[in-house]
């Protein structure tokens, strides 16, 4: 076992790693950007090291100071956390050279499965459903206009070093489509230094159901289970849960076995995550394969109760996995909630700031990671993500009431602060998730329902507002 | 660097102790790097790391050192070389002064925005001799 | 099932029923003396009441100011929490007199069981083990003597009306039997208002393993599992897991099926623990039966997934329990720590003050039963628990190292505030109790070993102090 | 009482308020007890509430409530009654003082420390003609 692991990241998910490495006996080295200095990490850590300014290239994805950080403070491995490098297989691959060890995928595995226009075409030939689309990268507008008429509209346009939701446009009609893939190239540009895109058809009304595995370096592949991920504003997911609702149990198998198939096609080693569009009809299709740790993993973890980070860490230090897939079971139902500091009646915007008063949730069947404390200020510098705030219950209608009640008594203030705490709520108490009839199209529908009350409360004559979940094929790209 | 459990104040830089004082094993491990000195803040300024590395003091073992406790630095002039997987990068004063302190000694890693050299001000004159 | 409910209590345990409450749906009627005025649960309930001034004989023990509270506020029922009424026969009749429910076993149950001499020949009576002593309470000095020396010393006097560690004394040799009758009799007497006692043997090295009871009003009697509460000062528990670490599974199984059916032969109602003491040659004995929640039932909910507290509300409310004794499983292992507000340098005195910094444990499988907050002020008028944290884990190992981990981010500080947080860590680390051999004795014996290495330390030539959990006929009483 | 959500802060009593308001339902539900007023807190003390129950003017309903509005009371004088648990206990005035207002309705619910009446002080002449 690694006697000294750095935690390449930030926030919550650094303190996540640190945690799981202290209960290993691990000595634990915390990095961190300048704004970050008085951060829960630092605190909680055995030593941190000062890597660079706020911009995350020159820190949290700076790969010579993170790599230097792990050199000066006898480090054996890194854990990248998500996000920043944790799915970089050059970083992965800078780390084995320099005798470290990366706490992820081999970076040939991550490599193929980065390409996200690639993986499809592996996985299809693996034998697991995708939906029609691109066997590559597009080369031109006319190309995907081309590929969009065979497969039908509504589809969407990816970015193939894409993922975390973002780089990705629905395009309705053909009229639509040069002006979406060449926006969308841009912005693929931007973000992710890469412009190249790829076309699949795109499902309304559909369901985000994603399956964790664990596999070690001794041929052990297992699943932990689904997630349910629908809850989504703009591809951001903002509620999990485990196990998904209202969904038949063969499918719930095949959807596993295709993960656990899949994974051992390519080869897996650690913690992945295939992520599904599950259809109203029940099929499913296979989206995209994450190669690192989710946000959402504490849901697996409470219903399951293995801890995944410990995992990700024993098997990158060459041990077996500490269970068999038929050890795996799952109990009851977990719930995750995002509490971001952004404020849902500003489109969401960020609202950061000092926190005055940080009171989280407790008792019972409750777990919250955060890194936020009173008098943290939260900065603009990196994501909105506050706390995960997750619940254990036996059943759904019980794990629902739990978050509720856990969610009424999270105290989260300071000048300027706010946060989707009391959105979170609402979505909680919509009769769609409250049934578990919900979609990815919940959250766009809660904003034309708060139109029409809005409109309703002012006694206006103003028409409502169109839901922007119709289908056919309406002509209106929505990113 | 900072400890989990204790952060160490950094001390006033004292230029007789660090002259006579030999560099022990990890003299900067306990320094906090970047937090404005307290007490007479204006008198001393500081060449401070460009990212994590190691910082040498000349350009190879056996060379001179680039600058020692009384030189006076111009503004862009090299002071030392910071090296980062295998890369060696150039440190250059961005304003000029007297050398007053190598506060992180030859070899040592050292943190982003690290105290590398102390420098006090100098006169016009001595300024412009150069 | 009720609409509202008064929560008669304070502290981490008010918190616990009214978050139970919340996630029924229930109103939530919090009561309040006036030092508590800011607390959690008034800040959480749906309405509070001023019920009296900080002595808790005109507040929380007035059963006027809480039953006409209940009038007030259209409450249907009253939770008692632990301690305070919450085993006090009386006021479960004034609350059923007042169509109040008391939620809570019958009140006739709470007379048999409250007297622990009755209740200890009733148990004997209907077959369940318990230590040879009294069949009532005694009459006189002499008779403790004469029924010490036909039981055999070392013995151990205790209140008729006492519980929860509190009023007991034991006694190695008939020299000390008239000093302690008198002593313990006065002690009783000041603090329970009832100064009988009785007398059973005492039982040196042995373990205090209790059994969590469950039981509806429609004939189920369910039992959920074992807690191990050895790790005790004074007969004040510090530390429980459950299960009960290396104990026979036939032992086990013998001291649930004796909870049961002690429970059933007595009518229970609600929840209930058995308190039995467990000899090192794992023979069991009754102690006593507790017809409350109890501090600790927390490590019982983290291995079986049962919330308790609902379980109580809803068996009051006339509903049967939610699960029968075949659909209850335990899972891992759970362990709990009590952090008090007390200076374990100065024998544990109370330490409160307010509180400058308050940020809990949190992350994976950690759970915290608390009241504080920064800002909240820990006064000197009630118990010092500060807080109970804790975790659950797949194994006892990591259990024991999750909650080292829980305990070393925990930060509590103020001005005259200290805590048993390092005292904890110490117990944790030290290795009688990592390898579950530890007994009621542990902590005695911890700081015998504490002044050893002060003694080593200072390389003085003093000789080591007595070990105070030595056998046989030592003539000295420990309270 | 206190609402888990908010807290109502009690208004300076206005004695020609009060005296032409007609009392509602529950008044006194939402006025927060014990805490001290603010401004003037020296002009007027209260009596308050030795526990939880229900105020009463007048030892029988048809009987005339022990004071009104403009009495002068002495110290240990009774001005109302508590009923807790079917029990009626005095309400006596620990000072004297004049009365400007009745601040908890009759036969209303109360908590602890709760203010019942409000007492201006009187000149000594006053208290000392009875």
């Amino acid at each position: 076992m690694f006697s000294t692991v750095l935690v390449a990241n930030r926030g919550e998910i650094a303190l996540r790693v640190a945690r799981a490495c202290r209960e290993l006996g691990i000595r634990t080295v915390a990095v961190y950007s300048t704004p970050d200095r008085d951060s829960a990490v630092v605190r909680f850590a055995d030593e941190a090291v000062h890597i660079g300014p706020a911009t995350a290239k020159s820190s949290y994805l700076s790969v010579p100071a993170i790599i230097e950080a792990a050199l000066q403070t006898g480090a054996q491995a890194v854990h990248p956390g998500y996000g920043f490098l944790s799915e970089d297989p050059d970083f992965a691959e800078i780390c084995e050279s320099h005798g470290i060890v990366f706490i992820g995928p081999p970076a040939h595995v991550m490599q193929q499965l980065g390409d996200k226009a690639a993986a499809r075409t592996l996985m299809a030939r693996a034998g697991l459903p995708v939906l029609p689309g691109s066997t590559g990268a597009l080369v031109s507008p006319a190309e995907a206009k081309e590929l969009a008429q065979q497969v039908g509209y509504p589809v969407i346009l990816k970015a193939v070093a894409g993922g975390g939701g973002r780089g990705m446009a629905v395009v309705r009609c053909a009229d639509d489509i040069r002006l979406a893939y060449n926006e969308t190239r841009a912005h693929a540009r931007a973000v992710f230094g890469d412009d190249r895109l790829y076309l699949e058809r795109f499902v309304d009304d559909a369901r985000h159901i994603e399956v964790q595995v664990l596999c070690d370096r001794h041929g052990s592949v297992v699943h932990l289970g689904e997630r349910d991920c629908s809850v989504q504003r703009r591809h951001q997911k903002l509620m999990e849960e485990s196990p998904a609702a209202r969904l038949p149990q063969e499918l719930r198998e095949a959807m596993w076995a295709a993960a656990v198939h899949g994974a051992s096609a390519v080869g897996f080693v650690g913690a992945g995550t295939f992520e599904f569009v599950v259809t109203p009809d029940h099929e499913f299709y296979l989206m995209e394969i994450n190669c690192r740790l989710q946000v959402e993993h504490p849901v697996t973890e409470l219903v399951t109760g293995i801890d995944i980070v410990r995992e990700q860490i024993t098997v990158a230090a060459g041990m077996p996995l500490s269970f068999r897939q038929s050890e795996v079971s799952s109990r009851g139902v977990s719930l995750e909630c995002r509490v971001n500091a952004e404020d849902p009646t500003r489109d969401f915007a960020p609202a950061p700031g000092l926190l005055t008063e940080f009171v989280p949730p407790g008792g019972p069947f409750v777990r919250v990671d955060t890194h936020a404390y009173p008098g943290w200020l939260v900065g603009p510098d990196y994501d909105s993500l506050l706390a995960k705030a997750a619940v254990w219950a036996p059943d759904r209608e019980q794990a629902l009431a739990r978050m509720d009640r856990a969610l009424s008594e999270f105290r989260v203030d300071g000048p300027g602060v706010r946060t989707t705490l009391g959105f979170l709520r609402r979505t909680l108490a919509h009769p769609l998730f409250q049934s578990a009839q919900h979609t990815t199209g919940l959250v766009g529908r809660m904003s034309t329902e708060a139109t029409d009350n809005a409109v309703e409360d002012c006694q206006a004559s103003l028409p409502p507002a169109p839901n922007p979940s119709g289908d056919g094929d309406e002509c209106a790209a929505v990113d | 660097m900072q400890d989990g459990q204790t952060t160490v104040e950094v001390e006033w830089p004292d230029p007789v102790h660090t002259a006579l004082a030999p560099a022990d094993d990890s003299p900067t491990a306990d320094r906090e790097s970047g937090a404005p000195e307290s007490g007479q803040p204006d008198l001393l300024t500081y060449i401070r790391a460009p990212m994590v590395g190691t910082f040498y003091h000349a350009s190879t073992p056996d060379a001179q050192p680039y600058v020692s406790v009384g030189d006076v630095v111009q503004p862009g002039q090299p002071v030392g070389v910071l090296e980062a997987m295998k890369m060696m990068s150039a440190i250059t004063a961005d304003t000029g002064g007297r050398v007053v302190e190598m506060v992180a000694p030859n070899a040592h890693p050292v943190e982003f925005d690290q105290q590398l050299i102390a420098l006090e001000p100098v006169d016009v004159d001595t300024v412009d001799h150069s």
